[in-house]
């Protein structure tokens, strides 16, 4: 694998990852497990990283390997320091099936690790890529309360 | 480097530099800066300053000296000093880049700019900074002539450029707030733990920062210990401190805050000036919290430390009390991001310094040069002094608030705005810099042993 | 395999009539639509074997005038269609009802999900004879008054006729009537006006069938292409500017848009010539439509009727927003279409071949003005609004927002979504200002792909917005807009025309004007699979 | 297992290509990439015609406006990670072509309006990878993507109920609005009552071609849920539910 920390995003704001990373012999299932039960958990622990536009996992060709994709906010440093620090159980028990694993904490080999399994996209396309994840959320909430103005306005006197 | 998990503070208090975990509260300083042309004169020097510099010792009642000295090295510094290239290595890349080439980051942009800053702030020859404060201008005067005869009988130390700084006469900052209420609080510094200081933990009361946060070689918030420089011995008690020559526009903050207000509120009553110069900090002048009095200014909450930090803004979400974007809130948001903290506690900052320069009396600008010497002490310039910086000063995307800048000292260029939620009047807009920066440097603070044997050349690669 | 050359007709005596035929313009503007179960396989097919000489194939009718009448109109018509638990029923081979597409073997009730039918919509409050087991869709068509005892009559034959395979073959009762009985069918009739004449309008007070798409091999004038066809980018008032669409959109076994077969069940003869039959009986409340208008036009520019046809992109009396902006334009356009839709029957009346032949020329160069147009000159809706019913239903080149170029055709995203449509209005609206009684639409829709097509439209474009760039909001009229004040607003942005200075107009609280009262999927054989099914003859080894 | 996230569906495709072909899907990417020089590429090869308008072929993307996000990467066999003997040796033939993307919509309307609209941006990204089909027709095109989709195991996603379209309207709202409350500050009732209604005619959209797409975006649609796309999805949202107040039943117990 390419040993660089690069991402393939052409955009100055938002960083893509995309991470293969070999899945320990017989322990697809466990994995998948794990990942189904934080698919239904309430509150996913990727909402913590409030950078992450968008994030997945997917566990390829028959349980050999598992990927990761996100495309997220600011730089490659500060992200994985941010999921190093802020949910370090939550990748341990994802990334613990796979090979050499040096645990989220503490950063230095976990950034290695990441590093060595990085793979830098090709072609990476945005559709907005000016927009971090709290300008998008607060653009959201703003179309919401004005649109509900605006039809405040606009209703006519209901007759019952 | 892992040097020790379970190491107490409070035992090597000794052998930690002053003014670091405690305040000194003097209110004369002068902070000279020295430049190295020789690193084995350079050590010889620094040696012999090194026997008197204060330690963080605590003084007992009516022991506390008439002046301190403390001295920290840049990395161009260490470099002088000649140390081998696998120690300069060790150090975090921020340090070895220097603030200059951190500009971008840290927001020192257009007037801010390191090309604008003054000469002998600009250049690579900040190698030792040596700060000197004092209870009186005598007492300074005194020390410093020590000071200067050590210098001058040392080969190739010379002082690049000395800044003077003192409380003015109001006890205030020159925009006029009391200064340096909150702080964080140090397990095991031995110091008072005032309620709103450290972190908050549910239960509603607050627990002291764990000392790694602050001192190089101790646990830190994540429960790992602090990662050092190599060799252990030289990062153990030492830390990093950030320097920064900020002026201060003191007329056109006045004058802001008074055309503002009449824009807002058709009135420059004064009680609105006030409520808007609150509003931008997130203090009323007297230190009293927008949090806690909302409408206005309270001395009795105030002068009380027990009340007067007291405060989360866990219970005011949208900002109706203290905006989200009001200083105090960015450069510090205690709970309000997530209960337990865990977004903040890793960004504090130990804040030391003092105002420079002269009150300003007249309306209008007199062309003087006035601001604050900004001290930051941290385990990390990045994820602490760099980080508050970029995200919470600068961007404040993590608040919601996309786009704006801190309105008090952020790099705002005259398009800035700032959200008021409340029942009326939502948005400043045209917000300009108030505050630039004149020159500056992060330095390495090393303990007094530590400072002995880079002094004594002991890892030197030269000798 | 056939070929789909537009100039090779297809075999117009294997495809049931309505499906090229749209009967109402060849007066048959009443309806009766019966729906069997079918618990003895063997019966069922006996009693499809015993209809089949009376169904209606697609076969050209000889003019009453013409000296040899060929193939002469039927009093009555008649077609046959069936639910995917209707060909199990008749014993249709697993191998071959294995075949059918997925959503046609669900059914409408289990899609209603997938297509909104929530709330007041939802299946426990349709008609109960939907929610039975229904097999087969038997719909007769005939004249209008003075002689609709003609169609009673021969609904009486078709009573007596299922009665010899009782039991086995149950006519299915529960068809809501107008007195609130459970009847035994569900009738449909065009609504007439004050004078008696049969009008094209549908209770809400619309013209209603107006476009319907156009494909290769119907042998239909070929100028009516236009407005019917799929945009090319030349202008739409030409016959450039449209090509017909592809068969296999409308009709199994012939090249689609993808040029491709359609998905289509085995064996191929089975498949070939049929097609699905979207049913759906909807109830408009004629109460809160017009209230609704009278409410909300009073602070609208141009008043009632202007607001009636920004819902819809048609002015009540057909006339295309696109291109007939104000009311006086519109009001032209319908008279001038009344005329030579007059003196196109009085000639045919009158047997007078010239004269016919003089009007139906003149009938379609005015049709013409109804239809050929498209969105290009009006890209943010300051004629037809870009949220209008039949914009949506029918984009025709307006995804490509303007972008010309953007797609590999102006349509592309269009083509695959059109839409054959039938059906009548059902019941009378006697008091407009109340939602309740027995009255709306019968609709009838024919696809190749009920999923592509109905349920596409249905779903993306009728119920939501984002293809448009309008967000969440809804057809204004269609949208099952939410009786929940909790729930997703009835919204419809009307878009002042740029420029203007004037703000758009926005209709907020839109009420469900249209409830869905019953429905299901069914599969249209050709007469070929037609005998087949009787014979038990399909095999698709 | 979720492909889907409120109103984004992951798209994961994962497509053998032969080694020798490999530098010439990197070179369309790269083509495709915007970046500065690009400018220049496509006054190029707008003039070599059609066929190598990649600018058009970014154009229909654009129009289409249903993805958020979207990546190719080309792995080639030796750029597989084996780190030691716990790791079986693997003898891949092919490199491999991914795509992932976030688009809006159900799985058959993304793939059918990608195959009908930009049918030869698909094939001129896909052509050289082993077994493809070409977009058109349909039936091939959509075997092909079933059969090398890869589902889901977790997707996230920080704003579920935003389509592409409510982000970028959204945004263009509040740019517009912001700007006008600091215009309006001073405005007097008459003033301010004719520029509330100029701003409103803006967001409804403007149908000027030489406006950008976001300048031009109508802005006064609501936002709500996706109508609901598949059913399947529907199933396990409602099991979901009825596990977790399962669940909370049992901790209240």
């Amino acid at each position: 694998m390419s040993p660089s920390a690069e991402s393939g995003s052409p955009y100055e704001n938002i960083t893509e990852m995309t991470l293969l990373t070999p899945i320990k012999d017989g322990e697809a299932d466990e994995l998948a497990q794990v990942l189904a039960a934080v698919q239904i958990a309430e509150d996913s622990p990727i909402k913590k990283i409030s950078t992450i536009h968008y994030a997945r996992w997917v566990i390829l060709d028959e349980g050999a390997r598992l990927l990761f994709t996100s495309n997220f906010d600011g730089t490659w440093e500060k992200y994985l320091r941010d999921f190093s620090e802020k949910i370090p159980e939550g990748l341990d028990a994802i990334w613990g099936h796979c090979v050499g694993w040096p645990g989220a904490q503490p950063f230095a080999p976990f950034r290695k690790w990441v590093d060595r399994h990085q793979v830098p996209a090709n072609l990476f396309y945005a559709a907005y890529p000016e927009s971090t994840v709290r300008e998008v959320q607060r653009a959201l909430d703003w179309k919401e309360k004005t649109e509900r103005f605006v039809a405040e306005l606009a209703k006519p006197p209901r007759s019952s | 480097m892992v040097v020790s998990v379970g190491r107490v503070l409070q035992e090597n208090l000794g052998d930690i530099q002053g003014n670091l975990l405690h305040a000194y509260h003097m209110p004369v300083a002068r902070y000279a800066f020295y430049r190295l042309e020789d690193p084995a004169s350079g050590r010889a020097w620094l040696g012999k300053l090194s026997d008197r510099v204060t330690s963080a010792t605590r003084w007992s009642e009516g022991d506390k000296p008439s002046s301190t000295m403390n001295v920290a090295l840049s990395f161009r510094g260490l470099e002088a000093l000649g140390l081998p290239t696998a120690t300069l290595a060790s150090f975090p890349e921020e340090f070895r880049l220097g603030m200059a080439e951190r500009s971008e980051i840290l927001g020192d942009v257009g007037e801010s700019a390191p090309e604008c800053w003054e000469d002998a702030l600009k250049g690579d020859g900040l190698h030792v900074l040596v700060e000197i404060h004092a209870q009186t201008t005598t007492a300074l005067e005194s020390h410093t002539e020590w000071l200067e005869s050590v210098s001058q009988a040392a080969e190739g130390v010379v002082v690049e450029y000395v800044q003077d700084a003192a409380l003015p006469k109001t006890g205030t900052e020159h925009f006029g707030f009391v200064d340096g209420i909150s702080q964080p609080s140090v397990e095991g510094s031995a110091l008072p733990e005032l309620p709103g200081h450290g972190t908050p933990v549910e239960s509603g009361k607050w627990k002291p920062l764990r000392p790694g946060e602050f001192i190089l070689g101790y646990v830190g918030e994540d429960g790992l210990a602090s990662e050092t420089p190599t060799p252990a011995a030289l990062g153990l008690n030492g830390t990093f401190v950030v320097f920064r020559k900020l002026h201060q526009r003191v007329a056109d903050f006045r004058q802001f805050l008074r055309t503002t207000a009449q824009a807002l509120w058709d009135t420059d009553d004064p009680e609105k000036v006030e409520l808007l110069a609150a509003k931008l900090v997130g203090r009323w002048r007297s230190g009293c919290p927008l949090e806690l009095s909302p409408d206005q200014d309270n001395a009795a909450i105030a002068n009380n430390p027990q009340i007067n930090n007291n405060f989360r803004f866990a219970q005011d979400p949208d900002g109706e009390r203290c905006p989200i974007g009001a200083h105090i809130r960015r450069a510090n948001p205690r709970g309000s991001l997530d209960a337990t903290d865990t977004l903040v506690r890793r960004h504090r900052i130990l804040r030391r310094g003092l105002p420079y320069g002269e009150w300003l009396e007249s309306e209008s600008d007199d062309g003087a040069d006035r601001g604050l010497v900004f001290i930051a002490v941290g385990s990390s310039i990045s994820r602490q002094f760099e980080f508050v910086q970029e995200e919470w000063i600068n961007k404040g995307d993590l608040f919601f608030l996309d786009g704006e800048k801190d309105p008090f000292v952020g790099a705002n260029d005259g398009t800035g705005k700032m959200t008021l939620p409340g029942p009326s009047v939502p948005f400043i807009f045209n917000l300009q810099r108030f505050v630039t920066v004149r020159g500056g440097e992060y330095f390495f603070m090393p303990g007094l042993e530590a400072l002995r044997k880079l002094a004594q050349g002991k890892w030197s690669a030269d000798s | 395999m056939m070929s789909t050359d537009p100039d090779i007709p297809l075999d117009l005596h294997d495809i049931q009539g309505n499906i090229i035929k749209a009967y109402n313009r060849e007066d048959y503007v009443t309806a009766r639509y019966v729906l069997y179960q079918v618990t003895d396989g063997a019966k069922g097919r006996e009693f499809l074997a015993e209809l089949l000489p009376y169904v209606t194939t697609a076969a050209p009718w000889s003019r009453e005038s013409a000296v040899r009448a060929g193939n002469p109109k039927p009093p009555v018509t008649l077609n046959i269609a069936f639910t995917h638990q209707g060909l199990e029923a008749l014993e249709l081979p697993a191998a071959s009802l294995l075949t059918f597409p997925q959503e046609f073997v669900s059914g409408m009730v289990k899609r209603r999900e997938i297509l909104g039918d929530d709330g007041k919509s939802a299946p426990e409050h349709w008609d109960p004879v939907w929610l039975k087991p229904v097999h087969l869709l038997l719909w007769l068509n005939g004249p209008g008054r003075p002689n609709e005892h003609v169609l009673d009559e021969y609904h009486g034959m078709l009573v007596e006729l299922a009665k010899k395979f009782a039991p086995g073959v149950e006519c299915l009762s529960g068809h809501r009537g107008e007195d609130g009985a459970e009847r035994d069918y569900q009738s449909g009739s065009a609504l007439y006006d004050e004078d008696g004449n049969i009008t094209a309008k549908e209770h809400f007070g619309y013209s209603d069938g107006i476009s319907n798409p156009f494909f290769k091999g119907t042998g239909a004038n070929p100028n009516n292409v236009i407005g019917g066809g799929k945009v090319t980018r030349e202008s739409p008032d030409t016959v450039e500017g449209w090509e017909p669409l592809e068969t296999g959109e409308f009709l199994l076994g012939y090249k689609d848009e993808a040029f491709e077969y359609p998905e289509a069940p085995l064996p191929p003869l089975l498949a070939r010539n049929g097609t699905y039959l979207v049913f759906r009986k909807l109830h408009e409340n004629v109460g809160s439509f017009e209230s609704y208008l009278d409410e909300t036009s009073k602070h609208f520019e141009g008043g009632k009727e202007a607001l009636a046809a920004k819902f819809v992109g048609r002015w009540r009396n057909g006339a295309p927003l696109a291109t007939h902006p104000t009311e006086e334009e519109a009001n032209g356009l319908a008279a001038r279409w009344n005329q030579a839709y007059v003196s196109m029957k009085k000639a045919e009346a009158d047997h007078d071949d010239g004269a016919y032949a003089t009007a139906s020329n003149v009938y379609a160069d005015v049709r013409k003005e109804l239809v050929a147009f498209d969105y290009d000159q009006d890209l943010a809706g300051g004629r037809c609004p870009v949220g209008a019913h039949v914009r949506r239903v029918n984009p025709r080149g307006g995804l490509e927002f303007g972008r010309s170029g953007a797609f590999a055709s102006r349509g592309a995203l269009t083509n695959r979504r059109r839409i054959l449509r039938r059906g009548l209005p059902y019941g009378i609206c006697r008091d407009r200002s109340r939602d309740d009684g027995e009255h709306g639409n019968i609709v009838m829709m024919l696809v190749a792909s009920i999923r592509r097509q109905f349920e596409f439209v249905q779903q993306q474009w009728m119920n939501y917005g984002n293809d448009f760039k309008l967000g969440n909001d809804k057809d204004p009229l269609l949208g099952n807009h939410s009786d929940d004040p909790d729930g997703i607003d009835g919204r419809m942005t009307i878009e002042s025309t740029p420029g203007s200075g004037k703000p758009p107009f926005l209709c907020a609280g839109i009420p469900r004007f249209v409830e869905t009262r019953g429905g299901a999927y069914f599969f249209v054989p050709s007469m070929t699979a037609l005998r087949m099914i009787s014979k038990a003859l399909v095999d698709p080894t | 297992m979720s492909n889907i996230a409120g109103k984004a569906f992951a798209m994961n495709l994962i497509t053998p290509i032969e080694r020798k072909q490999v530098k010439w899907n990197k070179v369309a990417f790269w083509l495709l990439t915007p970046s500065k020089p690009r400018n220049f590429l496509n006054w190029f090869t707008k003039r070599l015609g059609p066929r190598f308008d990649f600018a058009a072929k970014l154009n229909g993307l654009i129009t289409l406006s249903m993805i958020h996000y979207a990546r190719w990467v080309i792995v080639k066999p030796e750029e597989w990670p084996h780190l030691g003997t716990e790791q079986p040796r693997e003898d891949p033939a092919y490199a491999y072509q991914l795509f992932f993307s976030n688009f809006n919509g159900s799985w058959a309307q993304y793939v059918d309006s990608f195959s009908a609209g930009i049918p030869e941006g698909l094939d001129g990204l896909w052509n050289k990878n082993v077994g493809w089909p070409t977009s058109v027709p349909q039936g091939p095109f959509h075997d092909y993507v079933r059969h090398n989709e890869v589902w889901t195991n977790y997707y996230y996603s920080a704003y579920p109920m935003a389509a592409s379209n409510d982000i970028k309207s959204s945004k263009r709202l509040r740019n517009e609005l912001l700007d006008f409350i600091d215009r309006s500050e001073k405005m007097g009732a008459k003033e301010f009552q004719r520029e509330y209604h100029k701003l409103l005619s803006s967001l409804q959209g403007n149908p000027n071609p030489d406006f950008t797409a976001e300048e031009k975006f109508p802005c006064l649609g609501q936002m709500a849920p996706t109508p609901i796309v598949s059913l399947a999805s529907v199933a396990v949202r409602r099991a979901r539910v009825e596990i977790r107040s399962v669940e909370e039943v049992h901790d209240a117990e």
